[in-house]
């Protein structure tokens, strides 16, 4: 089992150099500390701009100069800035290499499930997390495996209020890292955990990947 | 464009029941003053279409608050202190149409560029695809949407030329350009007036209509 | 009757102080001429550009400031360029006060014919017309009443492929001004001809405009 | 993003039957030694996407002169002196498809923007919407119009930055921004390269694949 660090780690290494990539909300944003100085990743941010740097401390911080989660944020050499229409037609588009989201849940066919707990009181508020779902390339979900009473979260269908159809193409968890593929879904790593334990939490399908 | 002396005097007329575009992503871009002005006016009923729905006291929060708006079109009205909000629209006060965020913007562009309405991939599947249009095109799911006008939009940029040409300022720009052309009638407030070279516009004057001189928050 | 250039300045005229306004190639071209020059009239080019100035002479030429047309203009201040796909939105969205047009045929409605002489062996190409057609909230019309072999042009319907239907808004000719309005053709001023005369050139029921 | 040394070496690998969107509007913003250098890749079978058919001997021109077009979508093919168009196109070597400039730049847009579709007004009516879908939407008819993307894009601009950002020039502006996102491979050439504004980068590096620095025409 590993960390929310060490697994920021593991995606931030998978991200491919040069690629274009939105790293969401929450535990996704803290895998922009973990890519290489010298990897070319460019941060896009969904309000408008591509290659975002590092969160603004004291003097740096500028109220015109935000992330989509709302934090003061600096900018890099080579960034651009867009207006919204311009940055989610860069998404819905297909342009960004990899997207990196949190989910409550995700489906053996790669349903996301993360914008809505389902409660029937809850004041719902999507955001971007439907237009990051089907934009990009590739859409990686970091997530715990397990809910916190031991539920799950990766489900042969998703029973939360669904955010994107087939849209997710890696899960990284603490107990292992899935690949969803078209034919089914595909234990790249184990995070300190054998396969058929693995395999029993989950009433998915696994498959082992071939080295 | 005409230029106003006051933030008041530049939405003063918004007549009841009006639908107001207003841009800002949180504080980036935000109109507070034009924003408070509209409170000011009396307006009332209003429509506000906006990314979020407030938070705190000022801005869409206050217009919530002083029970302004009928209704909100927007993608996040959950934030970190949106009461005024929850506590309307839990009580049944203001009415919300939730959309994705491509969508609203894209939506806005449609509404400013003449589309009739356009069939996008978010949101296919799931509940804010709902009694929606729906089709397939090249083995992909659609929804099909509307474009989105306002009577009027308040918008907020860094600089205005003699003519009404805009410039932003790094993320403030977000919703400003799509809605300042989505609106009849466009109010803008800007930290400064200059020169603009012809190659850095962001929004033609075409779609400015009205420009109040705020200065830049400290 | 007036000659082209007295039309051009009747066109001029016309056009409210400040107004947002394209003129198509060929004779609406000429309008710009009479524009006082403290109109404060802003001219689009539907090729990317607000504020665009006099036809560019000598070493003012430079190939990447042209017209719809293509022939070389200049930037007045105040200008501003933008990409085709946001060009045509202003054009679409209605954001132009008034777009002047040359045509082969308009009927009694308001329908445009001014991109395909019907000639089945033509080549067809339409360019802006269409958009043009579609997009402004007033369509001037200039062109000569009469063909050359003094067949009417203001039709009761147009023979030749349309352009847009029901959006030209008045027709400047060399004989009289017309105001295509929701009920009737309107005659608002004759150039040089009796009412009666005129409407003996036409099949189309004409009104005279009351003053 | 790849700078390389020559036009010929960014676009040799063009294959036969590619869709080429080709930027410029006239000589403004025409990308002539990259459609010179499509010409030496002997590509043949392609269909341009550009807003006209070439006119004289270069450009465009040149590839359907040397047949190597068999398909043009563009809105306004006949030009003073496209003889070898009309002559490609009356002897039936060359496939016209005509589209409305405005309908072809959204189309392209759409392209580059993940719209699967859009009811577009230009051309309602007209024979260019014949077998067409239409609908009227609030009382106004529109035509359904389908996106259209490249394999390559051929574009112009004035300067690059080191990570491929542009700006343009002008009215050379026109039809680069939208298909520099509505391609595969967007090559690029230059006149310049240079620092750029992150306020007024055009086209952001993202959709920008190959870059060759050309200069700038005496």
């Amino acid at each position: 089992m590993i960390d929310r660090q060490g697994l920021a780690k593991l995606v931030a290494a998978d991200i491919p150099a040069g690629a274009f990539v939105n790293l969401g909300i929450g535990l996704p944003t803290e895998v922009a500390d973990h890519l290489a100085p010298d990897s070319g990743v460019v941060l896009h941010t969904e309000n408008g701009m591509l290659g975002m740097g590092p969160q603004a401390r004291g003097g740096d911080v500028d109220r015109d100069l935000i992330n989509a989660g709302k934090v003061p944020v600096t900018e890099l050499p080579g960034a651009s800035y867009f207006h919204h229409a311009d940055s989610f037609a860069m998404m819905r588009g297909g342009h960004l290499d990899v997207c990196v989201l949190g989910a409550y849940q995700v489906s053996a066919r790669g349903d996301l499930a993360n914008w809505h707990s389902g409660a029937p009181d809850a004041i719902p508020a999507v955001g971007g997390a439907m237009d990051l779902a089907v934009g990009a390339k590739q859409v990686f979900v970091m997530m715990n495996l397990l809910t916190r009473d031991g539920k799950p979260k990766l489900l042969p269908e998703c029973t939360y209020p669904l955010t994107g159809l087939r849209c997710v193409t890696r899960v990284y968890t603490d107990l292992a890292t899935f690949l969803i593929t078209g034919g089914g879904v595909v234990v790249r790593d184990l995070h300190g955990i054998e396969f058929t334990d693995l395999q029993n939490l989950l009433d998915v399908p696994l498959e082992q990947e071939l080295s | 464009m005409i230029v106003h002396e006051t933030a008041l005097e530049a939405v003063a007329d918004t007549p009841d029941g009006a639908t107001v575009l207003i841009g800002g992503f949180g504080p980036a871009g935000e109109p507070v003053e034009l924003i408070e002005a509209l409170l000011d006016s009396g307006a009332k009923g209003l429509t506000v279409v906006s990314n979020n729905a407030g938070s705190g006291e000022t801005g869409i929060a206050a217009l919530i608050r002083e029970d302004r708006v009928a209704k909100v079109v927007c993608s996040y009205p959950r934030q970190a202190d949106s009461r005024h909000f929850d506590d309307a629209y839990r009580a049944g006060r203001v009415e919300l149409d939730l959309v994705p965020q491509g969508n609203l913007a894209e939506r806005i562009r449609a509404g400013g560029a003449g589309i009739g309405a356009f069939f996008t991939p978010t949101g296919y599947g799931t509940m804010l695809a709902e009694g929606k249009e729906t089709r397939v095109i090249g083995g992909k799911g659609y929804v099909l949407e509307y474009p989105i006008t306002g009577d009027v939009a308040l918008v907020k940029a860094h600089r205005a030329d003699a003519r009404g040409n805009l410039v932003y300022r790094k993320t403030g720009r977000n919703f400003g350009p799509v809605m300042a052309a989505a609106a009849t009638t466009t109010v803008v407030q800007v930290e400064e007036f200059g020169d603009i070279d012809p190659e850095h516009v962001v929004t033609p004057c075409i779609y400015v209509n009205r420009i109040v001189h705020i200065g830049r928050a400290a």
